[in-house]
């Protein structure tokens, strides 16, 4: 991401939710691996400042919807649209540019957090602005202060990675993609490499910064963190979406039986 | 058993000199040219392109199912043949740097898989490009990984390069073979200079665990 | 000049002098020697049997000594080892004799009498002497006195292998000469008729070889020399010189 | 640059003898005897005694330190002088063992390192022993670990057997080197050689795929 | 465990609980890690057919305490008596064969399964019993194929660990530990590496081996589980018990307040 490409309204401050305008619309996104269809034409439409969730069983494709929307990895058909600014369409071959400015809008969190281990929690959050935003250092580390403050990491600035628990590596992993400044934050699981008693702290960020305004899309297991922040939850089940709508409904009286089976499985495991 | 402790004694500088002004250039020299060779070759031989990676694979291949010294005669008395005359130490330079290429490629590019898929994935999704990812994340990590068996390589390199006596350059082995045909001591001269080789690679290996240790600053102990 | 005559008691081995009984009970004569020295010591057309003037001198003179020959082949680095650890009883392997030899080694007498020539390319008119060496560049074998002869002519001296790769040396124009015996350089002209080489100077001194034997080995160097003795007497060595040389260098 | 194609095609069946009856038999012996030997330096080194440690510490620094080239005059021309003699062929399978020994130990040392801790713990909770767990759990996953590195050692105890000309045994390079001698041709005939090193290096490194795959059979794809 | 040193009472069968004699006795069991105290005097009593459950935050010494009843880690200081026949002191220095007499009575599930994964399914679990306990093969073989059947998973016996999932892996672990016929089965956080939608399937196989009465201590961070099927909670905190009680009452209503802080943050993470 590019200074020049920053989205007009910085999403670090609004504290007054944007109006109903979609921020990022997908249709019809598969991927196939192989022979494997693992997205089978997936529609998507995340509006300014909202909390979107994904769930479903595992190897549903949650994490492959992430990684297309990311720039991971390229679709093999479908349409993204980030608010008007940018239209990929992937059932052409797609310019390596077209998939940087993608990959530009979003900033991804992953499940094992993926710090660079040989560099300081500072050097980790500041790496993208600096090294590819081309931001000045000092400000760089400036805001960086800040965010890691925010979280609760202020005085682990030079810590090393493996000196954190997991709860602290994630709560870096998502200042890290803070300060890139992007119009979409990506959680793919971020809680579930976290031994229990440290699943709180990192929620309790995530919803701080929904609260703040930021736009989302979270796969997650935690149902009632998904019921708390969500505005939207999608079941996804074989690459397809079985179900979408407000948590109230697809958590507690869902339509489809595939996710009311889930649900249950999730809530009660025995 | 009667050592000829004089001989080991007035020998001692000869062969000093020879490993100093001999092997010890001559093996820095090539390594650290045949371990910049060994990245180049390390990621063509990772190349999505398959004839950029079928050239590594060929050269990794070549170099390290033939004898050195088959190498080291073919860049010395092979090349003038076809026109290319090159002196005796840019020779050896030349013939050890690829012969360290072809090895050091392949510990190099185990070392960038063995990397986890993850930190690439981190490195682009803050906007890092597959070189800037290579360069800031993946390699300094790989470097962790290869250092022990680099330090094998380089091991094997300074006692290979007893065979650049064959093209012409003196060294220290070659010194021992020049004092050993004068005193007709052939075994003392090469167990003496075993001895010199063998501190030259407890030096390195010391080397290498103050290496390690540097670089195992940021994992857990 | 023999070195047959060194005392005895010079041998490091306390006890007497065993060395002949201990060959004729074994009834092996262990020899040692390069293989890949033509045309003293190599193997007929490549690969077949192992050949040459000192294999062939060498299986005479075990005959007078009524043993078998076993030839062992290795480096000349490793063939004064060899002898040292009693792996062989002998050295065929054109063996100049030298004053360090002399002093570490016991010799037979000689049974090749040569001269050591410079060899440089044919075009090559600015060296016509020893003295010429000054400053130029030979290509040497490390462990032959030709070395020696070469440094000491003031030469800058390279060592090689052999003779194949100093030629090549010589050719590529990367040394000026090499120093060797006049044998061998007969004998590569006699198979190659390389017109681009030639000697351009001669030793006055004769050069001469012998087989060389464990200091103390004198009873089986008495044996030795009274074979070659007999040998020469009978013109077998004559004989074998001639095959080889087209002239009699056994004397 | 003009080729003696009839040299070429008349020493072909001497230097393959050379392989077949030198190279090859001595380097699969000693392949052999120095994988046992390598298991044995290895167990010793991760011994809990400190003595038995240092002495599998201190015969792989050595063995690694030296020239294989001193090692095998040592063997040959140096024990006869305390009264051990041992033929050219035993010498050698002896010398390259040792040194496979000392190479593959620290190869062994670190496919046992690298199986997880919890398969020892896993081993110990069905009530196995410390051996029982080395033998029938950790080794057979150590082996997968350590084909390639293993393969490598190989490879080059191929090109090193060629060393074994100074202690009289006569393999493929000897013979190329007779050859030389004869015609003159020492490059050509290095060159030969080095093509069947090659070809001799590139089954063992097919053999190498077709075990990893074979071992392969119970990890993911 | 030797033929000869089976328990004379099966444990594999008795669905009638046995009346309440200790089976396990620990006292003052400590356990050093250099200068780290990681255990401080822990004392456990667990009867035939009971099921302990240990909670605790990460670090607390949990793992230690099993490892230690396993002989797995030998601890500085305690005794621990098995039902009158074995008591081993660790104050004094521990014989190597008393130590093996300990592994033999109980049998450990781990978090990561552990499971060969250069054997299949069945000779996984006919390990032990052919290896160790020197039992005919086909015996064996035939009592390891109805384990496997009981949990579900019948025609997996040629199947290698890496072509089941980590639900399917642990059931092959419990009945790892199950063919060893142990008198007492140790679960360090059995479904903790688990895809959350497959805890359940784990979960009720361990409820089922409750009910049938094996005896067993685990530790989980499943608060229902445990509340459902445990005798006994003992919660750890710094290497010592903190709290220990009947599951309604420390899970609930417990009477530390650093049990509350433990329990509330694992209810409730945000
Ligand atoms: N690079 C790849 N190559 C081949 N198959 C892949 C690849 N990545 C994912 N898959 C397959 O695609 C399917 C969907 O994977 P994905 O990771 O998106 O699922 P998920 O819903 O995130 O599951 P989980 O909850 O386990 O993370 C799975 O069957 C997986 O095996
Ligand atoms: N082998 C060891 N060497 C040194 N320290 C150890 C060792 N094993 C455990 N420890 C330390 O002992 C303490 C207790 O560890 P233990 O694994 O028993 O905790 P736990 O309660 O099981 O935690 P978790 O919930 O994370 O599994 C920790 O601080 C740990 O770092
Ligand atoms: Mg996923
Ligand atoms: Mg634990």
């Amino acid at each position: 991401m590019s200074p020049t490409e920053l989205p007009p309204t910085e999403p670090a401050s609004p504290e007054v939710p944007v109006p109903e305008d979609a921020l990022l619309t997908v249709r019809g996104l598969r991927k196939a691996f192989g022979q494997h269809e693992v997205l089978k034409s997936i529609d998507l439409e995340v509006r300014r400042g909202e909390v979107v969730t994904l769930i479903g069983p595992s190897g549903s494709g949650k994490t492959t919807v992430l990684r297309c929307l990311n720039g991971l990895e390229v679709p093999d058909a479908g349409v993204a649209e980030f608010a008007g600014q940018l239209t990929v369409d992937f059932s052409t071959p797609v310019a390596k540019k077209q998939v940087l400015a993608l990959r530009d809008r979003s900033a991804m969190v992953f499940q094992h957090y993926n710090l660079f281990p040989h560099k300081t929690v500072l050097e980790n959050v500041i790496e993208g602005p600096v090294q590819v935003q081309k931001r000045p250092k000092a400000e760089a580390t400036q805001e960086a202060r800040e965010l890691l403050a925010r979280v609760g990491l202020a005085g682990k600035e030079n810590s090393y990675p493996f000196e954190l628990s997991g709860g602290q590596q994630q709560r870096v992993g998502i200042v890290r993609a803070l300060a890139l400044r992007p119009q979409l934050l990506l959680f793919d699981e971020p809680t579930s490499a976290l031994d229990p008693e440290l699943v709180g702290e990192v929620l309790a960020v995530i919803k701080e910064l929904a609260d703040e305004g930021w736009t989302m899309v979270v796969v997650t297991h935690e149902l009632a963190f998904a019921r708390q922040v969500a505005d939207e939850v999608i079941f996804m089940d074989g690459g397809v979406v079985v179900e979408r709508g407000h948590p109230d409904t697809v958590l507690r009286d869902p339509r489809e039986e595939r996710t009311r089976q889930f649900v249950d499985r999730l809530l009660n495991p025995f | 058993m009667n050592i000829n402790w004089e001989l080991v004694w007035s020998s001692l500088g000869p062969l000093l000199t020879g490993a100093i002004t001999g092997t010890i250039p001559l093996a820095l020299a090539s390594f650290s040219l045949g371990l910049l060779l060994a990245l180049v070759v390390a990621l063509m031989r990772l190349s999505r392109n398959r004839v950029v990676s079928a050239v590594a694979r060929i050269y990794i291949s070549v170099i390290r199912g033939t004898p050195l010294l088959v190498q080291l005669f073919v860049i010395f008395y092979g090349l003038p043949s076809i026109g290319i005359t090159i002196s005796p130490w840019p020779s050896a330079i030349i013939a050890f740097s690829l012969n360290v290429g072809g090895y050091a490629a392949e510990v190099i590019r185990a070392a960038i898989l063995s990397v986890p898929k993850g930190q690439w994935e981190a490195g682009h999704t803050i906007g890092m490009s597959r070189h800037q990812t290579l360069v800031r994340i993946i390699l300094p990590q790989a470097a962790r990984v290869s250092v022990p068996p680099l330090s094998n390589t380089f091991i094997s390199l300074v006692k290979d390069t007893s065979l650049a006596s064959l093209i012409l350059v003196t060294e220290l082995f070659r010194v021992a073979q020049q004092v050993a045909a004068f005193s007709q001591e052939f075994m003392l001269l090469y167990l003496e200079a075993a001895v010199i080789y063998w501190i030259i690679c407890l030096v390195l290996a010391s080397g290498q665990s103050a290496l390690e240790k540097r670089l195992d600053r940021y994992v857990a102990h | 000049g023999s070195a047959s005559t060194a005392p005895a008691s010079s041998a490091p081995a306390a006890g007497a002098d065993t060395s002949l009984s201990d060959v004729k009970s074994a009834g092996v004569l262990k020899v040692g020697t390069e293989g890949t020295y033509k045309p003293f010591t190599f193997h007929a057309n490549g690969s077949g049997e192992l050949t040459g003037y000192d294999v062939e001198i060498l299986n005479a003179v075990a005959a007078k000594l009524g043993v078998k020959p076993a030839f062992q082949e290795t480096q000349f680095d490793a063939i004064f080892a060899g002898l040292d650890a009693k792996r062989f009883d002998v050295v065929a392997n054109q063996v100049s004799i030298t004053d360090e030899r002399k002093a570490k080694y016991d010799f037979s007498t000689p049974y090749t009498v040569s001269t050591g020539v410079i060899v440089t390319k044919s075009d090559n008119n600015s060296i016509n002497s020893f003295e010429d060496l000054k400053g130029k560049t030979t290509a040497q074998s490390l462990t032959s006195n030709w070395y020696k002869l070469a440094q000491q002519s003031g030469a800058n001296v390279e060592a090689v292998e052999g003779w194949a790769q100093a030629i090549t040396l010589l050719k590529q124009g990367r040394v000026d000469a090499t120093i060797n015996d006049k044998l061998t350089y007969l004998d590569s002209q006699k198979t190659d008729h390389d017109a681009g080489i030639k000697i351009a100077a001669e030793t006055t001194d004769k050069s001469l070889s012998a087989f060389a034997l464990r200091k103390g080995s004198t009873s089986l160097t008495d044996a030795i020399n009274k074979a070659l003795g007999e040998l020469a007497a009978d013109g077998t060595l004559t004989k074998i010189s001639k095959k080889y040389f087209d002239a009699d260098v056994s004397k």
